[in-house]
């Protein structure tokens, strides 16, 4: 059985090669190919699930070796595998978000000539995120860790001509680099302090190294994990990374990919439980972009950016809920797993709506499309429940867990970061309800020539809203299916919760207050919020220009001026540092040894004068030498 | 002669050496002093001789002989050839024309003599031996002995070198024929095809004046033809000049005829 | 004596040489090809010496010895560790590739005469290099290497200076100046360094009494050749110096930008993928083993150039404007990366900084050769003359980025596995220096994306619109190099198996252990491996 | 008297010719000025031979004549050749030591 780990990644792997190499004769058929390596993995995955079931919670960690990758006396890293309820889960959800996004952009795409290639692309972010989710150990993890920063890379750039978008993907390489530091120098700690990196080793010592040490590599793993989960510092790339397809937001920027800094942080619960310090600032990190993303969203009137927003602090609370250690690991993983389902079809819907608004963005220019787009409605809306935390509907179980958690983890941090939770759930009431608003109630106030935002084909007409092909809906009558009843189904008997436990482990806590306070508390700031936004954005009509706002408002729209702050220390810093340095190196550097040559020169072209070609003249050379020679030679016989 | 023996010698030979030696110096002065070739040629044919003599009153006869037919006799005549061949040159002016050439030389000159002084100075030659054992088995036997065993492979390598040398002088001063000498038809056809220069050259010299073969003829005008004159002279650059001369000769004429006519004129 | 299969090794592409330089003037195409078959054939006699050597057994193997001038006790010892035999690997192995890159490089131009021969030169010069290279890998004479690391600067000189990029700045005159403005520096840099080595060769063989590597460093190891301290340093230094003008070594390095500049693409190549690679090999193979102690009193000075080198050049390359320049000092910045390796005295570091040279060769002639077949499309050199490739060439732009990916060490390809090795190695001696050598990563991604940014994504610029993509010969160049790079980045034990042993011996040379780790896991971890 | 006087005698005359050889622009006279040396050397030579009591340096000097012959004998067909196509007996002239 457990030879068939390596199938789940080579079978999008295959695909990405096939697809990548095979050249314009895969045009007509790649997309269908690409699908269907994606649906096979995610076939195996089902088939080791069940296989997993099957067996004793204590028995059902698989691993296979394939062999060994890097030997080096002393450093040893294997091509292994692991899979247990942690990565069967991701596995299920990469794979299954992923087939289902596979079949989406399939219409999605349908008019771009280089379909073929974004398909490949597609495949390739799947292999690398399945060997992520797989490694056994730290640097295998992070082969898939910077392969789907690739695969991220090449999506969120996939329109290369418009210059926004290959920025924008340079943007989130490069910051996800400065996370891939993090990691790399925790591996490098990990394999100074333990002579290892390998998961199983590692976590087994853990008690034997100092608190010290453990915080340092906790540290380096969080840095790894902002970097990747776009959390503050490193948040900036991933609203740019929008100008991906918007398949491309769904999976990789919603689902999967940006979640995998809280698939470390829970991965590493060992390192954490370890090390209160790091779990402290992973606590931190995960509240301050909590309430960025939220504030970060209200403002926006670009729909993903907005939904980017809304991820980004989502992911804050998996973040912040993972860093509560045992209290909150399994919850964190929980919210993951119905976020990537609600969040998905929440881009998908936003997809759905710009295919059938000539690929405007902007919020302001939506309104009544209710009318035109039935199912991408209903969905959307089921979408926007569940992200709220509708009573019954899966964010609902995830998100209350969560704050739960957050109280539980006790003391004066318990009441702040619960309160901050709170306010989190109710901030993400008032700016989901804005876009719901904006976009599908109110008036039409779409206009013709609208369109400026480099869509070829209807731009200067006026839009007709239509419904989107089979294709697009069914994935998001799916996701849409998930976001209501995943929750339930995992909170039902607790079973999440049993099946990650032995993995992750697990503990209440002390929670000062009962869990139905919380889920009260959290049901009234869920209204306050969608009242407030009710009021603003329901009772008004919507103006279609952006009004000037206040300071927070603007300030958010600026993403909170991170971005400036950004381009004035370090790229325009660095532009300086850059061309000083190449100053001095063609001055300085150079200058020195030009200028010795220089000298040299001229030191010859004065000798050079004695050279006048004249024999005579040679002569006299040659007889004062040899005068000075026969002094010399008499001088040493005197002496 | 067995007396060329002794330490120090006898006193004739004292007075030969201060006598001759006096004559020698200022032979070698002469000769790197003296403006013309020629002049130089025969102080150095001098100062060679008294180096012959030299030889002989140290006992080496057959080289002093040598001395005087070979270097003397043979040797510098062919150094007069070579300067009657080229013939006196603007080369031979004593101007300097490198900067500092000469007192460089000199100082090295003065320098590396004081050096060499001093070095026989101090290298504290012991006894003459003298050559009286040796020469008494006979002088020139005893060379051919030596030239015959000891150094018979040098001399059998300088015999090489002098065929050498003579073969290499003929291949450098021999110049190949690569076509028929132009007979005296072909050269005037020649001629009348360039059109330059249909008659003989203009004869040289200055008609009843001068009639040496450096003195350019004189163009009506005064002004001297160099056409007139051997293209070896112009090469060397002998032109004798005297166009000046007659000019000055014709002003003067000219002048006392005026001053006759001008007296005439006055006394009519 | 058996078959002397290294001299034969070196001595094909040197036989290739003059039979390709003798070539009629008329028949150049029959010398591209005599060139390749000859080039191929050194690359399957160096598979060769890689089979035949096995990676267990004696420290330099297939060696040969014969006296050579016996005054002096020098003599003609061949031999070679793991670490020749990867080297020699790298060089066969692109040789074939720098010629079928630069097929045309040397052809005639319309205006040239009909006995335009330097067609058959550049060939030749190449093969010649080759041979000189793959001697210097293999001697273990310290005077036979010293011959051939000075030698090899002469068909170098010739290469640069000869056959500059058609896609110059400026006029033909002013492109002229320039490359023999960058042969000549390439040449004085060289030959001063290679001036203070001699100094220092002739005192090694003063103090130790002959030239032979396996017998001083068994000696030093033995503790039966002392060297005063002072002496040891300054022969080291001596070594060090020449090495570090090869390598290049920051402040040494401003040679590298204008040669690489200035040549043919596939020249660039050889410079920097092949030629400078006898510096940071002979580091490992001399400096180390001939003085232990002075290398390790030098190494914390050297450790901050390394890291100097690393994040200056890295720096540099983003404000370039040449596409070539830009390379170059990315290649400055990983050879900072070598050196660090190489003398952070670890084994990591040390296999690493190996594995790194054929590595950084790998990808730095992908994404140079690249980077020539696009220059020679649009005839500029200047990234800001491009825009949008990516739309018109995409398997262009498309094996550019791999390059691009292969030099910023994305795991998965080659470089990776090298540079996390030095990085652990490092790291596992001197933390901060580890940590600092980090930041290396993230500027490589820098320079190499906003390359890539600029040249190939973007609105199509007009010149760039009609520029055909790959031709198949550029296809078959690039593709064996796009796959040996994964190849290696996901089964780097072919390499490794090979070059940890030799790494143990240097090792050994310096008398250095890996530091332990603080909490001793290794047995648990060998005990659940078995 | 004493008999290194000749030696004496031989040192100025080589230095007189090799000044001249320095000073003189006529090859002709140049080599007049060699001989002049080589002339010096002989009698430093014979000295020499009278000083050791015996023949070798008579032998010497002889050779040293008779390649002074062949010297002057190639020198002086090089002179003439010269002048031939330069028209000039002066080494100045020949300054084409200079690039």
């Amino acid at each position: 059985m457990e030879n068939l780990i390596a199938l789940l990644i080579a079978a999008p792997l295959l695909g990405a090669v096939v697809l990548l190499c095979g050249g314009r004769r895969l045009d007509k058929t790649g997309h269908w190919l690409g699908t269907l390596l994606a649906a096979v993995s995610f076939g195996i995955g089902v088939v080791l699930f069940a296989d997993m079931l099957g067996r004793g919670a204590d028995d059902r960690t698989l691993t296979q070796n394939l062999y060994t990758w890097i030997p080096v006396e002393g450093f040893q890293a294997d091509m292994a595998f692991q899979l247990d309820q942690l990565s069967m889960t991701f596995v299920l959800l990469i794979s299954g978000v992923g087939t289902l996004i596979h079949v989406y952009s399939i219409g999605y795409m349908e008019h771009d000539e280089r379909r073929r290639r974004f398909f490949g692309y597609l495949n390739l972010f799947v292999a690398a995120m399945l060997l992520l989710v797989l490694a056994d150990n730290y640097l295998l993890l992070y082969f898939g860790w910077e392969g789907v920063g690739l695969a991220s890379y090449l999506l969120i750039g996939f329109w290369q001509h418009k210059p926004s978008a290959a920025t924008a993907a340079k943007k989130a390489f490069l910051v996800n680099r400065v996370g891939d530091m993090g990691l790399s120098i925790a591996i490098m700690l990990m394999f100074t302090t333990f002579g290892t990196f390998a998961f199983g080793p590692v976590f087994g010592a853990v008690g034997e190294a100092s608190e010290g040490k453990l915080t340092a590599i906790g540290l380096m793993l969080l840095l790894a994990a902002c970097g990747k989960s776009a959390q503050v510092p490193l948040q900036s790339w991933l609203g740019d990374a929008m100008e991906g397809p918007t398949p491309v937001s769904a999976l990789i920027h919603a689902a999967t990919m940006v979640t995998a800094g809280v698939y470390l942080i829970v991965r590493s619960a060992a390192v954490f439980n370890g090390a209160p310090d790091a779990q402290l600032v992973v606590t931190v990190v995960g509240a301050v972009t909590l309430l960025f993303g939220a504030i970060v969203g209200c403002a926006k009137d670009d729909i993903k950016k907005a939904l980017a927003g809304s991820t980004m602090s989502q992911i804050g609370y998996m973040i912040l809920a993972a860093g509560l250690g045992p209290i909150g690991y399994v919850f964190a993983i929980m919210h993951l797993v119905t976020h990537g389902f609600f969040k998905a079809g929440l881009f998908l819907g936003a997809g759905s709506v710009m295919h059938g608004m000539n690929d405007e963005v902007d919020m302001r220019k939506y309104g009544g499309l209710r009318k035109y787009m039935p199912v991408t409605f209903v969905t959307f809306g089921l979408g926007y429940l569940a992200i709220i935390g509708f009573p019954g509907l899966s964010g609902f179980f995830s998100k209350d867990m969560i704050i739960e958690a957050a109280f539980a983890k006790g003391g004066t941090e318990g009441w702040i970061l619960g309160g901050v939770t709170l306010l989190g759930a109710g901030i993400t009431a008032f700016y989901m309800t804005r876009v719901m608003l904006l976009t599908f109630f109110g008036e039409k106030r779409w206009q013709p020539t609208a369109s400026d935002s480099g869509s070829a084909a209807g731009s200067g007409h006026e839009p007709h809203p239509h419904e989107s092909p089979k294709s697009m809906t069914v994935p998001m009558v799916i996701l849409a299916f998930g976001s209501v009843f995943a929750g339930a189904f995992f909170e039902i008997g607790e079973r999440f919760l049993k099946w990650l436990e032995p993995v992750t482990g697990y503990s209440h806590g002390n929670p000062p207050v009962s869990a139905m306070t919380v889920t009260a508390a959290t049901m009234v700031m869920l209204l306050v919020g969608v009242g407030i936004a009710w009021a603003m954005y329901g009772k008004r009509p919507v103006p279609v220009v952006a009004p000037r706002g206040s300071f927070l408002t603007r300030a958010a729209r600026r993403d909170l001026y991170q971005d400036d702050f950004n381009h004035v220390v370090l790229v325009r810093g660095g532009e300086h540092l850059t061309r000083s340095l190449v100053y001095v190196d063609h001055s300085l550097v150079d200058g020195v040894v030009n200028g010795t040559a220089a000298s040299v020169g001229g030191l010859s072209g004065r000798l050079r004068k004695l050279q006048n070609g004249y024999a005579r003249s040679y002569a006299v050379s040659m007889f004062g030498g040899t005068a000075i020679l026969i002094a010399a030679t008499l001088l040493m016989r005197a002496v | 002669m067995s007396a060329v023996a002794a330490t120090a010698t006898s006193s004739g030979e004292a007075v030969q050496f201060w006598i001759l030696g006096t004559v020698a110096v200022i032979g070698a002065l002469a000769t790197i002093l003296m403006k013309k070739a020629v002049h130089s040629a025969l102080s150095l044919a001098g100062t060679m001789i008294i180096l012959a003599v030299f030889y002989l009153a140290n006992g080496a006869y057959f080289l002093g002989v040598v001395q005087v037919i070979v270097y003397t006799g043979a040797i510098m005549m062919l150094f007069l050839f070579v300067v009657m061949l080229v013939g006196v040159t603007a080369a031979d002016s004593l101007k300097e024309t490198i900067k500092g050439q000469r007192w460089l030389a000199v100082l090295c000159g003065l320098g590396f003599g004081i050096l060499l002084f001093a070095g026989i100075g101090h290298a504290g030659l012991g006894q003459f031996n003298g050559l009286g054992r040796i020469n008494s088995a006979g002088h020139v036997e005893g060379l051919a002995q030596l030239i015959f065993t000891k150094y018979v492979f040098a001399f059998e390598i300088t015999g090489a070198l002098l065929i050498t040398a003579a073969v290499g002088a003929m291949v450098l001063t021999h110049r190949e024929r690569t076509e028929r000498a132009a007979t005296q038809r072909e050269l005037a056809e020649r001629r009348v095809r360039a059109g330059v220069q249909l008659p003989p050259l203009p004869a040289p010299g200055v008609y009843a004046r001068h009639n040496a073969v450096d003195v350019a003829g004189l163009l009506p005008d005064g002004t001297p033809s160099e056409l007139t004159v051997s293209k070896t002279l112009r090469a060397r650059g002998q032109i004798r000049d005297v166009s000046s001369e007659a000019l000055d000769d014709l002003k003067a004429l000219e002048q006392r005829s005026a001053e006759r006519l001008g007296r005439e004129e006055a006394s009519q | 004596m058996n078959f002397p299969l290294l001299t034969v090794t070196a001595a094909v592409p040197a036989v290739g040489a003059i039979l390709t330089a003798a070539v009629p003037a008329a028949r150049r195409t029959a010398a591209k090809w005599l060139a390749l078959f000859f080039s191929l054939a050194t690359l399957a006699l160096a598979v060769l010496v890689a089979v035949r050597f096995e990676p267990g057994g004696d420290r330099y193997q297939l060696t040969e010895s014969r006296a050579w001038i016996p005054d002096f006790g020098v003599r003609y010892e061949l031999g070679v560790d793991g670490i020749g035999v990867v080297l020699i690997g790298l060089t066969a192995l692109l040789i074939p590739f720098v010629i079928a890159a630069g097929w045309h490089d040397a052809d005639p131009l319309e205006t040239s005469s009909k006995r335009w021969r330097p067609t058959q030169g550049f060939f030749a010069l190449i093969l010649m290099v080759e041979a000189m290279v793959i001697i210097s890998f293999e001697a273990t004479d310290v005077f036979l290497f010293y011959i051939f690391f000075e030698a090899m600067l002469i068909p170098m000189y010739f290469l640069i200076g000869g056959f500059g990029d058609r896609a110059h700045l400026g006029s033909d005159e002013n492109a002229a100046a320039q490359r023999s403005y960058a042969a000549v520096k390439f040449l004085l840099y060289n030959l001063v360094g290679g001036l203070i080595m001699l100094a220092a060769v002739i005192g090694l063989y003063v103090v130790a009494g002959n030239f032979s590597l396996q017998e001083i460093t068994a000696a030093r190891a033995a503790g039966t050749l002392d060297m005063a301290t002072n002496t040891e340093r300054l022969l080291f230094l001596g070594f060090f110096f020449a090495f570090a003008v090869k390598a290049p070594l920051w402040p040494l390095h401003t040679w590298l930008p204008n040669a690489m500049g200035e040549s043919t693409a596939p020249v660039a190549v050889l410079i920097t993928a092949v030629v400078d690679k006898v510096g940071t090999f002979a580091m490992l193979r001399f400096c180390l083993g001939l003085f232990p102690d002075a290398s390790k009193w030098a190494t914390p000075v050297i450790l901050v150039l390394a890291l100097i080198s690393i994040v200056y050049g890295a720096l540099v390359a983003v404000g370039q404007r040449d596409i070539k320049r830009l390379v170059a000092y990315a290649s400055i910045s990983h050879f900072g990366f070598i050196i660090l390796g190489i003398f952070a005295m670890t084994s990591q570091g040390q296999s690493g900084a190996t594995l790194y040279m054929v590595n950084h060769g790998l990808s730095t002639a992908a994404l140079m050769l690249v980077a020539g077949f696009l220059i020679s499309r649009r005839g500029s050199r200047l990234i800001a003359d491009y825009g949008g490739v990516q739309k018109v060439a995409p398997v262009l732009a498309g094996t550019f980025l791999i390059g691009g990916l292969a030099t910023l060490s994305l795991p998965g390809l080659a470089p990776f596995v090298s540079e996390f090795l030095v990085l652990v190695g490092t790291f596992a001696r001197y933390p901060v220096v580890g940590i600092v050598a980090t930041v290396g990563i993230v500027l490589a991604a820098l320079y190499t994306l906003v390359l890539y940014q600029r040249t190939m994504t973007g609105p199509v610029k007009e010149e760039v619109r009609t520029m055909p993509d790959l031709r198949l010969r550029e296809v078959l160049v690039v593709a064996p190099l796009i796959a040996l790079l994964i190849g290696l980045g996901v089964y780097p034990k072919v390499l490794t198996d090979i070059v940890n042993p030799a790494v143990e011996h240097t090792m050994s040379d310096v008398k250095q252990t890996d530091p332990k780790p603080e909490v001793a896991v290794e047995a648990k971890n060998g005990e659940e491996a078995k | 008297m004493n008999p290194v006087n000749y030696l004496y005698l031989a040192a100025l005359l080589f230095t007189i010719g090799a000044t001249g050889v320095l000073i003189r622009k006529n090859a002709i006279v140049l080599f007049m000025c060699v001989e002049l040396m080589l002339n010096a050397c002989n009698l430093a030579f014979v000295a020499f031979s009278r000083m050791h009591g015996n023949l070798d340096g008579q032998i010497i000097a002889f050779f040293t004549m008779v390649v002074a012959a062949a010297e002057v004998v190639v020198g002086l067909a090089i002179i003439v050749s010269l002048f031939r196509t330069r028209h000039s007996a002066s080494v100045d002239d020949a300054s084409l030591m200079k690039l």
